[in-house]
């Protein structure tokens, strides 16, 4: 681990969807290759399944941050990944309204061998919210 | 004992992974099916592997599901440690006859709680874990065998009774004897497997006399995650091997060892374990000592690939002659194909033989079948019907006709369960047509 | 400069007895099992694929094709039971063709009809020369047959000059082929010019080449390479009956036979008896008995043993079943001139008198003046070809280790 | 229905309905559901696995069982070293059939792997098979952190999120879908063919659908089949005549399937089949030359030739659809630029052509003396040396069935022209399958010469002059030379070229199935099911999954059929059970949920109870939960999934923050 302090760093959620994303975290499994533990993976068919109010509510129950990861336009459900997309822009605008930083929210498609994005995503993250704890 | 049904549909001989996945695949339509298997457990040869190619699943994890699968299905009648004798025709049906081997151990009243074993002293080289370890007289093959059932091994068992004193179900009997079953199939599917070629076929390598020139399957157990060393050490010293080399082609391509066929899996299985030897002993350098890398699956060239670029050596040069040095370092000589052709001789550690896969059996003395040359199932329609032995009712699953990879084993496996279900379906239409021209 | 590759050459190898090469699919296994290859002197394989390739002068002027002592090792673990043993038998007979421009050496390896006429016409002129001479057997029949009666039945001058006359075309023949060889191993291609020696030297080494002469002596007279092949080899025989141990009585033999006889030519009066015990005599006759039984042993290896060219049979199975009729020659040649001397030398020195002896006698000559003549077209060839090869390899390290 | 389905067959089999659309049924949870309807039972058991070491090396097995242990409505916690095996499985199920647990969670590797495995032991126990959860602590835990505590507390905090989810999980029955005995088999190759001859022998009726008028596909255009040198034609047209005038096969030939959809059990498709043969043909060299620039679609409005569309029903769809040869390009060999270069498939129909008296082969009028056979063309192909076609992708695969099929051609040159030199270029020979290594050695006998080259220098060709004796030369770095350049001079240049995926962009487009890196179909798993897709009731046989040879097609033929009988055999489906539920209690008929419903059917309102309801067709539902999200009343939930779920397991992962805080 990079935090060398005794306090636990911020818990990043990660919403993985079970064609893509979660494969591709299990993919990174099986490579061995390495990220921090501050990271939670939830499995879900499709993210565009979680109401606006969901994202807030982890925030305050605090959730350091929070990566969507779809399977983009691979989606399998079909059309659920542009509303996906579009409540992601929503709950952005309305995290800036309320003056979350707009970095702890972050969308993107991980496919089932994206092994090293997936990684990427989560070191990403990371910066972000150590920045944050630095300011 | 088990429940034995007298007539099945499937009588399938063989428990390996070609023998379950056909079994599963009629049961799944509602036959019936026996599979006779001569060792204590099922999962046959993938059981004992460590990882697979090229998507590195733990074998275990592949394997238990089908054979739990297999063990608890209402259509599926396992027979372990129990020997074929015959198979003979009768009319339309199949007779078979099948002596089950005496556990020692009451199958009915064994709870697997391994109470036995743990107060047996009596130790026995353990051929599951490549010799490298030692079993109990008693005991259960081993974690993951199905049945959890002990047995005694006969010859080495001192009789001295301490394991009848601990069993909670007193399922010791030192009085079993071989029990005969007679069972009824309407058809065969012979999944009779391989073996590996012995390690000493080919004198010049050394194989039985040097201690660190190993099987490919001992090298499994060394990187199987309950292996005998818990990890990767050289059998004779156990120093951790810094350089070791896989030699190709070691039991297969060989007229000499009269198999001149190409064993198919033996390229894939060296790459895997040179990848997860790159991880199990990071600063070791491996090297593959090879005639032609035959990556042809699929993903398996990528697979070849990767590990190239992950650093292990790829040479060109079936070696000759390996000898060991007073430090039980080996000495390999070669011929560099890919550079000027000269001689060297290069010293490495560790050797894995890449042996290759010679039939299990020659199930043609018990099953009224054909052999081929090669000494495996001989398959007469082997392309549009790679698995119909061309003797009616009788089909072939997996490596019992030849070498394949566990893909094509898992495939070819349905197969054969396909070619059996058509086959009674055709029989029962044939029977309905008759019964309505009868009435 | 791209090597342009022809499929021509294959082909007639396999009519000089590599029957199985085409087999090879370039595994290396005969040229790192065998026992005298090492480093870049790495044979068979580099010789095969000059043949598969068609390039017929790298094949023919490769020191390495007379380093092989054909010990069989490498046929019987090729995997592919392409018998590169074999190979590299036929390609010394292919390259002692080829050393000849005359067509004579090929002729008498691809046509068994040839050698009976080549060996009937030679034998016929030989024989012809001698009895145009002769003065005829003896008269009186129960004289006791000696060196003198013999040199009555032909004279010693027309023995003389007959001889004299074979061993200059010898040596003219001999000089020719032998200058081919040389000049094609002074310009042999090595494989990525590993090794090759440095442009032409100013001055010839003639230390280096005499020290190499001495190397070659040694190792030729102790014939270490082919003991280094029989400790390899899977049939082994007791040691009197081991190829290596035969193959040095029949050189030693032949040696001190050749001694004594060009002894004799010097310094004897011909019509001098002399006794077995006269150092001369007693280096011939014991040397006629090992090289008697030399060829008599290798002759009955050879006729007893099954040829059997399949995989798991023994090296010399293998070996034999792929003899050439010139092998056979060659080696019935060799043992008909030692059997015949043989009988003749004890006939002078125990108290017969017969007719047919001259008639042996005449045998002997003729056929040791054709197993002479032929010499640089038979097997017989490697005599020259084989030291001159073990001599450059002992020249070309001493070299390299010089600069 | 065919006289078939009177036989006597080893499982009941319901009459199957043909208007499937109708027939979907929601089943009361048919095991233990009253008991765990409650969210009071006997509480969850939280079953940790070592898995070997694969996780106890790194994680603390026992330290997360004892925190497991105190966790709300756990009632027991337990270890082993592979929960998966056997004596794992008969832990838990003692424990259910004891009574001491009526839910279960998981801690072990990715539920990708077992989560099948424990469902039914689920059912073996009585219990629902929904009423457990897998914490993965392998795959997202063990394998990818190496500090032994952090490891540790990530995976007690995974265990806790999982029970929190388990908390809430209530028993599902599968959706139950009446399913047609039938299959919509796309390709009438070997694969095709093969397939429909098992579908039908195992009581499944088979619309089969070829794109040419022929049936045979590839194959039916080569001349002699590896390893026994069988003619093709008569090898295929054995395949032909088993189904050929079988009432249970249909087989529509210059014939597209224009659109394919529905689910398993009910897949519906457009057939559309071309008016004559001869026009379909010349339609289709047309639509091949046009797939090399464009994208290209089988429903493009060019196909205005093809006049009669059916529809047809299935219960599943086979794809046989095989693969396309690659086309080297102009660069490649001098492939179409110089004369006497030619393709494998190219070379076999030329000797298939020639005339059995032919004393000699002619390229051009000029005898060929020399012929050259070049593997990996459009294989193994490498970064930085090949060039990947516009908007393609490099062909790495290895294709797997060139190398026996060149020797085999060479074999077969050298019995019919004895004075013709043959030389083969490789990578490596990889002469693999029964037979082959034998096929390599008789080429080697008959003195086919072996080239070795490295990927990275691949031959070059070029013409030769006038005078040479050849009429092109080919240089190679040959590695069985020790690198030494080598020119060869040949008359005839034999391309082996590769297989690629095939162009089947409807197919995928309309069923949405997945393709592997190297473009061919991929299966759910290469060894735990190997033929099938993601897509329920989507089968794979064949080259279309990645390069076979005809044996292997046969094979994975004869394996779709066993599954296809299994999946079909009861004339039922059973699909997963996620699919959208509402709540007709708190349901306002507001309306948002229809609006962002993607699948057209799958949600409707309906006038229910004096209001408007929101209504959903489980057979249809894919449950991405759009509708969910959007609910303002919070009525509707895709079972399974249900937002309580998310909530708790939130809770779980932040429970540790509100305790610092």
């Amino acid at each position: 681990m990079r935090e060398d302090d005794h306090s636990s760093p911020p818990k990043i959620l990660i919403l993985a969807t079970t064609s893509c994303a979660y494969p591709g975290a299990d993919a990174t499994g099986q490579a061995h290759l390495s990220y921090p533990t501050n990271t939670f993976i939830m499995n879900v068919p499709s993210p565009a399944i979680l109401p606006e109010q969901f994202y807030f509510d982890c925030y305050d129950r605090g959730i350091g941050g929070i990566i969507v990861m779809s399977c983009g336009v691979e989606c399998p459900f079909e059309g659920a990944y542009e509303q996906l997309a579009a409540r992601i822009d929503r709950v952005s605008l309305a995290m800036r309204e309320r003056g979350i930083d707009q970095g702890r929210l972050k969308l993107c498609a991980i496919c089932t061998v994206c092994t090293k994005s997936f990684v990427k995503a989560v070191s990403d993250m990371n910066e972000v919210l150590a920045a944050q704890e630095v300011a | 004992m088990p429940q034995i049904p007298a007539t099945v549909d499937t009588l399938i001989i063989g428990a390996g992974i070609a023998g379950l996945q056909s079994a599963l695949d009629l049961a799944e339509q509602g036959y019936k099916v026996a599979v006779v298997e001569r060792l204590p457990t099922i999962g046959g040869a993938m059981i004992g592997l460590s990882k697979v190619f090229p998507t590195l699943d733990c074998a275990s994890c592949i394997t238990t599901p089908k054979m739990a699968a297999a063990a608890h299905h209402p259509n599926i009648t396992l027979l372990t440690y129990a020997e074929l004798e015959s198979v003979e025709r009768e009319g339309e049906v199949f007779r078979a006859q099948v002596v089950q081997k005496p556990r020692f151990v009451d199958e009915d009243l064994c709870i697997g709680c391994r109470l036995c074993e743990y107060a047996c002293d009596t130790e026995i080289p353990d051929p599951y874990q490549g010799g490298y370890s030692a079993l109990r007289a008693i005991h259960i093959p081993f974690g993951n065998a199905i049945p959890q059932l002990a047995l005694i091994d006969e010859e080495r068992c001192i009789l001295c009774g301490k394991c009848v004193n601990v069993c909670p179900t007193d399922a010791i009997d030192f009085t079993q004897k071989p029990v005969g079953l007679e069972l009824e199939a309407r058809t065969v599917i012979v999944a009779t497997g391989w073996k590996l070629t012995p390690i000493d076929a080919k004198p010049q390598y050394g194989g039985d006399q040097i201690a660190n020139v190993i099987s490919p399957l001992q090298m499994e157990r060394l990187l199987a995650p309950h292996g005998p060393y818990g990890r990767v050490l050289r059998p004779a010293d156990g120093r951790v091997p810094d350089s070791i080399a896989y030699v190709q082609c070691a039991g297969s391509r060989d007229a000499t060892l009269g198999v001149s066929y190409c064993s198919r899996v033996c390229c894939m299985y060296a790459i895997k374990q040179a990848m997860l030897l790159s991880g199990a002993v990071p600063m070791a350098d491996i090297t593959i000592y090879y005639m032609d890398i035959r990556a042809f699956g699929k993903g398996y060239e990528e697979f070849y690939r990767t590990a190239e670029a992950m650093g292990v050596q790829f040479i060109k040069g079936k070696v000759a002659r390996i000898s060991e040095q007073d430090n039980r370092d080996l000495t390999l000589r070669v011929e560099r194909i890919d550079e000027l052709g000269q001689v060297e001789e290069r010293h490495h550690d560790l050797v894995v033989l890449s042996l290759g896969m010679l039939p299990a059996y020659d199930p043609s003395r018990l099953v009224p079948l054909e052999i081929a040359s090669d000494g495996f199932v001989a398959t007469p329609r082997a392309k549009e019907a790679p698995c119909h032995t061309g003797v009616e009712g009788i089909f072939v699953a997996g490596t019992a006709t030849g070498p394949k990879d566990i893909v094509d084993t898992i495939v070819e496996a349905g197969g054969a369960a396909s070619e059996a279900a058509r086959y009674m379906r055709s029989q029962d239409q044939v029977a309905v047509a008759a019964g309505s021209e009868a009435q | 400069m791209a090597t342009r590759v022809n499929t021509r050459l294959l082909p007639e190898i396999k009519r000089y007895g590599a029957f199985d090469v085409s087999a090879c699919f370039n595994c290396g296994n005969c040229t790192a099992v065998c026992p005298l290859s090492q480093d870049n002197d790495a044979f068979p394989r580099r010789m095969i694929r000059y043949a598969q390739l068609g390039l017929s002068d790298h094949l023919i002027s490769n020191k390495e094709l007379w380093l092989c002592q054909h010990c069989g090792e490498c046929s019987e673990t090729c995997p592919r039971q392409a018998g590169p043993a074999e190979f590299m038998a036929a390609s010394r007979r292919y390259a002692i063709s080829q050393f000849d421009p005359s067509g004579l050496a090929r002729s008498l390896h691809l046509s068994t009809g040839r050698i009976l006429l080549i060996m009937g016409v030679l034998g016929g002129i030989f024989a012809s020369v001698l009895l145009w001479k002769s003065s005829g057997v003896p008269a009186d029949s129960s004289a006791q047959f000696s060196t003198a009666t013999m040199l009555d039945f032909v004279p010693f001058h027309v023995l003389h000059d007959v001889g004299m006359g074979l061993f200059a075309l010898l040596g003219v023949i001999a000089l020719m082929t032998l200058g081919n060889m040389l000049w094609m191993l002074a310009h042999a291609p090595v494989p990525g010019g590993v090794g090759q020696p440095d442009e032409t030297p100013r001055r010839f080494p003639v230390g280096t080449a005499l020290r190499a002469v001495g190397l070659t002596l040694s190792e030729v007279l102790l014939h270490r390479r082919q003991r280094d092949c029989d400790t390899e080899h899977s049939d082994v025989a007791p040691w009197p009956l081991r190829r290596w141990f035969l193959h040095l009585t029949m050189l030693v033999g032949f040696g001190g036979l050749a001694a004594a006889t060009t002894l004799d030519f010097l310094f004897k009066d011909p019509d001098l008896h002399v006794m077995p015990w006269s150092p001369i005599r007693l280096l011939g006759i014991v040397s006629g008995l090992m090289f008697t039984y030399g060829t008599s042993a290798i002759l009955i290896k050879r006729l007893v043993a099954q040829p059997h060219p399949d995989a798991r049979a023994t090296a010399s199975q293998r070996y034999y079943a792929h003899t050439l009729k010139s092998d056979w020659l060659f080696l019935w040649l060799l043992w008909a001139v030692s059997v015949t001397g043989f009988i003749l030398t004890a006939a002078i020195y125990l108290p017969v008198s017969a007719a047919w002896l001259y008639g042996v006698f005449l045998v002997h000559v003729v056929l040791a003046m054709e197993l002479l003549i032929l010499m640089p077209f038979t097997k017989f060839a490697h005599v020259f070809y084989r030291p001159v090869a073990i001599w450059y390899q002992h020249f070309r390290r001493l070299r390299q280790s010089a600069s | 229905m065919s006289e078939s389905d009177k036989l006597p067959t080893p499982t009941p089999i319901s009459t199957p309905s043909l208007t499937p659309k109708k027939a979907v049924s929601v089943q009361k949870p048919p095991l233990a559901a009253a008991k765990n309807d409650k969210t009071s039972g006997p509480g969850i058991g939280v079953y940790v696995c070592h898995c070997g070491g694969n996780i106890a090396d790194v994680v603390d097995v026992k330290g997360v069982v004892d925190q497991a242990s105190g966790l709300e409505g756990v009632a027991i916690a337990r270890e082993n070293s592979f929960m998966c095996s056997d004596p794992g499985q008969s832990m838990i199920l003692e424990d259910i059939r004891a009574g001491r647990v009526d839910r279960v969670v998981i801690a072990a590797c990715s539920p990708s792997l077992h989560e099948t495995t424990f469902r039914s032991l689920l059912v073996r126990a009585d219990v629902n098979p929904f009423l457990v959860e897998q914490a993965n602590i392998r795959e997202q835990c063990s394998w990818v952190h190496h500090n032994h505590e952090e490891a540790t507390a990530k995976a007690a905090t995974l265990v806790r999120m999982a029970v929190g989810k388990a908390r809430h999980l209530k028993p599902l029955s599968p959706v139950r879908v009446d399913a047609a005995k039938r299959a919509l088999v796309i390709g009438g190759g070997v694969a095709g063919l093969r397939a429909a001859r098992d579908l039908v022998g195992l009581g499944i009726d088979v619309d089969l659908v070829e794109r040419e008028a022929d049936l045979g596909g590839f194959v039916s255009g080569l001349d002699r089949l590896y390893p026994d040198g069988e003619v093709a034609g008569d090898f295929v047209e054995r395949l032909v005549s088993d189904i050929e005038g079988d009432p249970r096969v249909t087989i529509h030939r210059s014939a597209e399937v224009r659109r394919v959809g529905g689910y398993i059990g009910n897949f519906t498709a457009t057939i559309a089949s071309g008016a004559s043969s001869a026009d379909q043909s010349a339609d289709q060299s047309a639509d091949q030359s046009a797939d090399q620039s464009a994208d290209q679609s089988a429903d493009s409005t060019s196909a205005s030739t093809s006049n009669v569309e059916v529809e047809v029903e299935a219960g599943v769809v086979v794809v046989a659809t095989g693969f396309r040869p690659y086309a080297p390009t102009r660069r490649e060999f001098g492939c179409g630029r110089l004369p006497g270069v030619v393709t494998l498939p190219d070379f076999g129909r030329m000797l298939a052509d020639l005339p059995d008296t032919a004393s000699s082969l002619e390229v051009d009028g000029r005898p060929v003396r020399s012929v050259g056979f070049i593997h990996c063309v459009g294989s193994r192909q490498l970064e930085g040396v090949h060039k990947p076609p516009k908007g393609g992708t490099l062909n790495k695969h290895c294709s797997r069935v060139c190398c026996t099929a060149t020797l085999q051609t060479a074999t077969q040159l050298r019995d019919r022209f004895a004075d013709v030199a043959i030389h083969d270029f490789y990578q490596d020979i990889r002469a693999y399958g029964r037979g082959h290594e034998e096929l390599y050695e008789q080429a080697s006998r008959a003195d086919v010469i072996f080239h070795r080259y490295a990927g990275d220098t691949p031959p070059k060709v070029r013409k030769a002059p006038e005078d040479d004796e050849n009429g092109l030369l080919v240089n190679v770095v040959d590695g069985l030379t020790w690198g030494e350049e080598l020119e060869i001079g040949v008359d005839l240049l034999v391309l082996s070229v590769g297989m690629t995926p095939g162009d089947i962009g409807t197919i995928i487009d309309n069923l949405k199935l997945a393709t592997s890196a190297d473009g061919f179909l991929q299966e759910v798993h290469p060894k735990l099911r190997p033929v099938e897709m993601a897509v329920n009731g989507v089968l794979l046989a064949g080259a279309c999954q990645g390069p076979k040879d005809i044996l292997e097609s046969c094979a994975s033929a004869s394996a779709v059929a066993v599954k296809a009988a299994v999946l079909l055999g009861k004339g039922y489906v059973e699909l997963e059970p996620y699919v959208a539920e509402v709540d007709s209690a708190r349901c306002t008929g507001a309306g948002q949920c229809q609006e962002a419903c993607p699948v057209e059917g799958a949600l409707e309102l309906v006038e229910e109870g004096g209001g408007r309801r929101a209504k959903v067709n489980p057979a249809i539902c894919t449950g991405c939960g759009c509708c969910v999200a959007v609910c303002p009343s919070g009525a509707i939930n895709v079972a399974g999934w249900t937002l309580d779920q998310f909530a708790s397991m939130v809770e779980a992962i932040t429970e540790g923050e509100e305790v610092a805080s």
